[in-house]
């Protein structure tokens, strides 16, 4: 292909995307592109899995019958989360492995948030309230991205993320009508979890790399700011509504902008958790690549088995 | 047969619905693909569904203050009534399916014999769940013959699994003094009566599996009765916390 | 100063023991051979029987009816103050030596700075600990050494527990509101103080044992303010079982 | 040597031991006599190891501080004597890694009480008073047996296993004295150990193979039946203290005999549990084996860094 006729190619592509065309798999795409929304998409697919550990480690020891089968139930929703998105990541001609790889080896990131431990049955509700608020912040203006395969596993994504997002509000609720020690138990995960779900949305506009880029592609419509902003002027009248005061002693509505004002983060932290020194970083890692490596007898058996399977089907036919 | 035989029978099989649903849920998110770990968590959201059945029917039994609750996470260990199989650990991948496989070929048989029970509640109950355990025995099955069949390695890890699980098998045949006076009544399973059908389900599939079927005549049994493996203190340990640890609250 | 702070400061100190004492309990009749078993079970018992000490103490210094055993068993998670260190699995026998040897470095120096404390009870406490800590740290030592320049495959064991554990060692200096309080009161061991000291002895034996010493820079902390690791909960799930089962009760 | 010669060293030995005299390791010793000495001074070491196992079950959930500690003292205790025993087994000229060996193999027993699961903590009092108690009546007499080491060890033993049962029929107490729920626990711990407890003292005399042979050589002296007999007329005035129902229909006291006649022992549990079919021999093997394995490493390297350090030693002294 001559320089003329790609930048021809890349023009009509633009358009597409400016007229709000989707972008199928079989369509011509920018290299940019594709490697781009394989980042994009494997980091989201990636978050999903890992995000099934720190509220797996509930399952066991949630405190009703009707509880534990809403968690497990949850959980198994982001592994179904994790399968679609898998599933559009390989659409862009990456195989599930290659992303597993780069996710065991640590090439690949996924949201820091996950690396911080459930400590009590209260994350349970704080894990659903914030961070999959923030995850839906986040997520809803994905419904509407330019890739289609992106786009739809996300309209389905963002619609069981709401109904978590519920449930753990819910789970608040109960906690801060209950007992003193259920009521601290709930302060004291909004406590530990606010900071980090308010980092979720990102590093600060100056600081984030890829925004404008996402922006044109629609694989971001708001800048991480916005969202952050978004995400506060939403949870504080929530955290009022369960009587739990907010970690932050800045945080004050400004009745000129309308929004809230909030005090600093920790953005020190928030990289030290990105660059692998979080609080649990390796547990994280260690159980992916444990829960990988010890499957993989049982993945060859299932491949030996089909293959022996088929060979017999076809011996049949002839 | 008085109300407490219904009671101490309804919870005799709701124990294992929970216990086995207890030990699937501490695989999920560790399984070894994703497919997988969905699918056995599924299984034990309908363990864990046809286990609050259960014990919800139960509650009303009692007619005390009692709810699921308290009868899923209160109990001390010898009064939980699971079969030993159940609570055996998920040492890797091949013990799991095992116990499973060897769990369902008998749930179905018994699910199928409970639509037929005097008791309403329990055939509704059944009738529910007996799709779900129809295929959940299709499922382990399936992995049986796959890792039976699979690879060299696959194939003596399953082996090793059914000749370690297989002690626990002649339980599942036991009737309690409890039992018998249900079976009497024409309520409960007579589970004694299941056993020939089981061993020769089991057998068509490890065939085809192209597994051996063990041979051994000694067997390990009292669940039935409360009297549990060492591993059963462990898992009540987790399953118990919470509601231990905070007593007499709303969650 | 007051009661409250002293309280506070001996269960700071305590609960440390208790969980490195509950760890190693886990591991009585596994060791890798008999006179390793019989010396970290003497270890985990001299860790008690300081627990006890200390715990006997803050009951009487708390003023009501609470015992030794209330103290150590009925507490919430977030109430307990060990570092996360102690907390950390038994993963493999690399991860046993490897915790123990980067606690006893340091609480060697701590009972040799607690025998200068003003209160009394915590320097009888000291007097008696110190020579049971000083055979820990041998032993921890000689075990580092006969790894780390054992064989390949432990050279590469114990290395690897090190390199896993060291980001827990920092926060063993760290000194929270109250500890500040009583460092002033002339209590308290000032912790901070004896970070290089510690990090000096540590180095000496990890060379003398052919080993690398990790250069990470990047540490975790919790324990003291009771945000723990994940494990804890676990720990804790066995350790309480018994009181939780059956409240109110004499053993 | 002649036949006549080895005759006559026979002649010497057994009269050595018929005027009670020691026998040491390195004194001759007919090969049958040796044999025989290690299968039992090797199956008793081997039965104090894996029973620190149901015991060692509850150390991480003792009830109190207190017990917690006592328990592992006393578990360790059974590690001391595992190592007094291997040790004057070794003087025979067997070594421990053959010892285990045959441990790990399934060529040498241990006794068959272990086999149990223990699933309460009253099991801990059970054991102590009634597993300790029948022991201590199968050993008291082994502190006089022939063969010097042994007899050495059996003293040492025997003065802590008394200091065990006593401990263990304390914890009965402490439960008998304790609430509803506690005083069930107990009763429960002895009906499910009692019977195992009466199979301790061995198959019943017709049954027995090596009673003939053991009583010349003072490992034992009195029958199987005469111990069974003996335990039972001493622990059944301790339940009766303690307000325990033995779990035996039959049991009454005989005034005739003056001791207490008891129902009939299931024989057939007895030699399943010895064949390696009871509740827990998997269990307990494999605890013992993975124990080994695992430790392999660790054992290695200890070799390895001594000879090191004696390498060391002579290249300074040279």
């Amino acid at each position: 292909m001559s320089e003329k006729e790609l930048k021809n190619l890349e023009e009509i592509f633009e358009a597409r995307i400016a007229r709000d065309e989707k972008i199928e798999p079989k369509d011509w795409m920018p290299e940019k592109y594709r490697q781009t929304h394989i980042r994009q998409i494997s980091q989201h697919a990636h978050s999903e899995i890992v995000g099934m550990l720190p509220e797996g480690n509930w399952i066991t020891r949630a405190p009703s019958l009707r509880r534990k089968a809403a968690l497990l139930a949850k959980v198994q929703d982001e592994a179904g989360h994790g399968l679609y998105l898998y599933s559009a990541c390989e659409t862009l001609g990456i195989s599930r492995d290659e992303l597993y790889e780069q996710l065991h080896s640590g090439k690949a990131k996924y949201s820091s948030i996950f690396n911080y431990p459930s400590v009590t049955w209260a994350d349970m509700g704080a894990i659903g309230w914030l961070v999959d608020g923030a995850a839906i912040i986040n997520q809803v203006p994905l419904c509407n991205t330019s890739f289609g395969p992106y786009a739809r596993a996300m309209v389905r994504v963002c619609k069981e993320e709401s109904f978590h997002q519920r449930q753990g509000f819910e789970i608040m609720l109960t906690l801060c009508n209950g007992t003193p020690e259920q009521k601290d138990m709930a302060q004291d995960a909004l406590n530990r979890w606010w900071w980090p779900s308010l980092m979720m949305l990102g590093p600060t506009d100056d600081a984030s790399v890829h925004t404008e880029q996402s922006l044109k592609w629609k694989l971001k419509r708001k800048t991480n700011d916005e969202l952050r902003q978004q995400f506060i002027d939403q949870t504080v009248p929530q955290a009022d509504l369960l009587g739990l005061t907010i970690p932050d002693p800045d945080l004050k509505f400004n009745e000129e902008t309308g929004h809230y004002d909030f005090g600093e983060i920790d953005w020190d932290e928030f990289w030290q958790v990105v660059k692998g020194h979080g609080p649990c970083n390796k547990e994280r890692m260690k159980a992916r690549v444990d829960a990988w490596e010890n499957g993989t007898w049982v993945r060859d058996a299932a491949m030996a088995y089909a293959e022996k399977q088929a060979k017999k089907k076809v011996a049949k036919a002839s | 047969m008085n109300k407490e035989n219904l009671y101490n029978y309804i919870l005799g099989i709701a124990d294992n619905s929970l216990i086995l649903a207890q030990r699937l849920g501490e695989l999920c998110g560790h399984g070894p693909n994703l497919e997988t770990d969905i699918a056995l968590t599924n299984i034990s959201l309908d363990l864990l569904g046809q286990t609050r059945s259960y014990y919800q029917y139960a509650a009303s039994v009692s007619g005390d203050s009692k709810t699921e609750d308290d009868i899923a996470f209160l109990r001390l260990e010898r009064d939980y009534k699971n079969v030993l199989l159940l609570e055996q650990p998920n040492t890797h991948f091949g013990y799991v399916i095992g116990r499973q496989f060897l769990f369902d070929v008998y749930h179905l048989l018994f699910m199928q014999e409970l639509q037929k029970s005097k008791d309403e509640t329990l055939v509704a109950i059944a009738n529910k769940g007996i799709k779900e355990v129809s295929y959940h025995q299709r499922f382990s099955s399936d992995w049986i013959k796959r890792l039976g069949d699979g690879t060299k390695e696959s194939h003596d890890k399953i082996q090793e699994a059914i000749d370690a699980l297989w002690r626990f098998t002649d339980e599942l045949f036991d009737l309690t003094e409890n039992d018998n006076t249900m079976v009497e009544a024409g309520i409960a399973v007579d589970v004694s009566k299941l056993k020939e059908k089981y061993y020769k389900s089991v057998a068509e599939v490890l065939t085809e599996a192209t597994l051996t079927i063990p041979e051994s005549k000694f067997f390990t049994r009292g669940g039935k009765t409360g009297t549990h493996t060492e591993h059963m203190g462990y898992l009540l340990a987790d399953l118990q916390y919470m509601q231990r640890t905070y007593p007499d609250m709303k969650w």
